[in-house]
């Protein structure tokens, strides 16, 4: 019993990060709302920032910053991550903006941002007129 | 002087987690942003007072410490006001108690009630007397 | 829609308010990333909501007027400019792309430099990430001008 | 970090993130995203990550939701996009087949705040031992940002200032660009168009949730 307890504790954050990345997979495959799948997009994307910085961490390390206890590697916990991950949320906004963009553009050609709808219409304008499809470049 | 920032401390935490208690078991919208705007704020209020007395405070801190608590208690209280006016114009009534009996007594007549009580509000947010939109 | 003035007082003048010390509090951060945590990333976003608050809160006429429609395309070009000069500069002393090590100037030392090249990368990030997010905003909310 | 907190923590961003991912109304979704992100900045603090957690409230939790309000008003404040069954009952086998995968591939991963862990023994302990007598700067983060790694941050900057231009590019509208909104309008074929109106009424948007709230208060 203590060995799983022990064995939960050391590995807990994935567990806990996988139900997220299922979450935001769900929201990204099975809804059909197009900003619903924007928000699903969001909660994988800080899914996996959880998943980076946890693995940054180790034991007895603080902040790093370097203070007057000098610069040993083992009194800080690791910086890489933290770099790679504060780049990632900051283009991660900039993704979901595009994003945003798009489907407002999306809203305007066609009135709704049902995903199903939108490929049904395409789909039928598609097989009805060829050429001049105006709402394809949307 | 440890002593007299915990004891402070512990009457905001108090504070703290009385509000949040009123946000989970009030009836409506109105009554929980009243237990937010106030006793919240009250409570930050504290906490912040009592970390004046903390004896590891220097200089730096003071001035952080002061920024963050008056920016809170400007901020909180606004957004709690903003919160509450939009709910008001979408038409969110207030709770009322009433009797099952009387209810059902005026099942017949609720949209019509509805409607009566709405309006008032509608009215005053659009166009009312005490209208300041300047556009 | 989202901007223009709120229709409350109270909103309208907290809002007026505050957004001066957001800003303050933006370039502090853009500024102290040597110390702390901060850097061009954070400030950057600050500074772009001390621009995006006026636009939710106060008259169009008024926020328009402080930060305009083609600041934002503006300042992040700007910014991505200064990274690239700064980028640049060092290869005229010999150095590497990107390598402030290698400026030198008398009294400075290559630490120093390195430093002070770190506080104009962080400018230029700071001022790219702003230009964008304020641009961001604008073309969602149909204002951007052509 | 204290473990409890940690996955009390833990317990709220699953919490917010299903009911972000179920909701109906798209702006209370935004608003229970807002606070998925605040949470986990701070879940980066308490790991001692202090930039990752300022940087993710402040644009995580602030720009990302105002973002999104903005696209929202925009757009449709009611998500009435019908269900599709067969799609989920299709996608479902299929994340659970990823989870199993991941859950296999963690188990040769290393523990929680092991310092032996092989990510660790790389160049980071060079730039942590260096930093301060090279760059003059305590900050380990900022000095890898600028300085070691700037060609990295000049890369993601101009992908800032690219997806900026990018949504200036899909969304401007320019002179003689009319076949916008005619087709918003358009009687086709499908009935779900009609259903969705555009939403700058407050009032008459507001009152089918709140009626709910109402009733739910009352019993």
């Amino acid at each position: 019993m203590t060995a799983l307890l022990e064995l939960f504790l050391a590995r807990y954050i994935y567990l806990f990060v996988l139900v997220l990345l299922a979450i935001g997979l769900y929201g990204v495959l099975a809804k059909t709302d197009l900003v619903k799948k924007v928000i699903g997009l969001t909660i994988f994307s800080t899914a996996i920032y959880l998943f980076f910085i946890e693995g940054s961490l180790q034991e007895g390390g603080t902040a790093p910053v370097i203070d007057e206890r000098g610069s040993d590697p083992a009194l800080y916990v690791d910086p890489l991550p933290h770099l790679l991950i504060l780049t990632a949320i900051v283009v991660g906004v900039g993704v979901v903006g595009v994003a945003l963009a798009l489907l407002v553009r999306l809203y305007r050609t066609h009135g709704t941002l049902d995903e199903d709808v939108i490929a049904a219409r395409l789909a039928g304008r598609e097989v009805a007129d060829d050429g001049d499809t105006p709402e394809d470049r949307g | 002087m440890t002593l007299i920032a915990d004891i402070i401390i512990g009457i905001g935490m108090f504070f703290i987690v009385v509000s949040t208690l009123a946000l989970l078991i009030m009836p409506d919208l109105y009554t929980r942003a009243h237990a937010v705007a106030k006793s919240e704020t009250l409570g930050l209020l504290l906490v912040f007072l009592g970390l004046f007395f903390r004896p590891e405070l220097d200089g730096p801190s003071v001035g952080r410490l002061v920024a963050v608590l008056v920016f809170s208690l400007v901020a909180n209280p606004t957004a709690v006001h903003a919160l509450v006016r939009a709910s008001s114009r979408s038409g969110a009534l207030p709770w009322t108690v009433i009797d099952q009996e009387i209810a059902d007594a005026e099942l017949g007549t609720a949209q019509e009630r509805y409607d009566a009580v709405d309006d008032p509000v509608v009215s005053e947010a659009t166009g009312g007397p005490s209208e300041e939109d300047p556009r | 829609m989202m901007t223009g003035a709120y229709p409350s007082v109270v909103v309208r003048v907290v809002g007026a308010l505050l957004s001066p010390f957001i800003l303050l509090f933006g370039l502090y951060i853009v500024a102290h990333g040597h110390y702390g945590p901060g850097g061009g990333f954070a400030g950057g976003g600050f500074l772009a909501v001390a621009a995006i608050l006026p636009r939710v809160t106060l008259p169009e006429s008024l926020a328009y007027k402080l930060v305009p429609v083609h600041f934002g395309p503006l300042m992040g070009g700007v910014g991505m400019l200064l990274f690239l000069l700064c980028g640049l500069v060092p290869m005229f002393f010999g150095g590497m792309f990107l390598d402030y090590g290698a400026v030198e100037i008398a009294g400075i030392a290559a630490s120093r430099m390195r430093y002070l090249g770190i506080l104009v990368v962080e400018i230029g990030v700071g001022l790219a990430v702003f230009g964008a997010m304020v641009t961001i905003f604008d073309v969602l909310m149909d204002r951007s001008e052509t | 970090m204290i473990v409890p907190l940690d996955i009390i923590i833990f317990l709220v961003l699953i919490i917010a993130a299903v009911l972000a991912i179920n909701v109906k109304d798209l702006l209370a979704a935004v608003a229970l995203l807002a606070g998925y992100s605040l949470f986990a900045s701070l879940l980066f603090a308490g790991v001692n990550a202090v930039d990752v957690s300022l940087v993710e409230a402040a644009l995580g939790a602030g720009l990302t939701g105002v973002l999104f309000i903005g696209a929202i008003l925009a757009t449709s404040r009611h998500s009435t996009a019908k269900r599709n069954l067969r799609r989920r009952w299709t996608m479902l086998p299929l994340i659970a087949a990823f989870i199993g995968l991941m859950l296999f591939a963690s188990t040769g991963l290393p523990d929680r705040g092991d310092p032996e862990a092989p990510a660790h023994q790389g160049v980071s302990r060079t730039y942590l031992s260096q930093s301060l007598e090279d760059t003059e700067t305590p900050n380990v983060v900022t000095s890898l940002l600028a300085d070691y790694r700037s060609q990295d941050t000049l890369g993601e900057t101009l992908v800032i200032v690219t997806a900026a231009l990018a949504a200036m590019l899909v969304l401007v509208r320019r002179e003689g660009d009319d076949e916008d909104d005619t087709r918003g309008s358009d009687p086709g074929g499908d009935t779900s168009g009609e259903a969705r109106g555009t939403t700058d009424d407050e009032q008459e948007s507001g009152r089918d949730p709140y009626a709910d709230e109402r009733e739910g208060g009352r019993r």
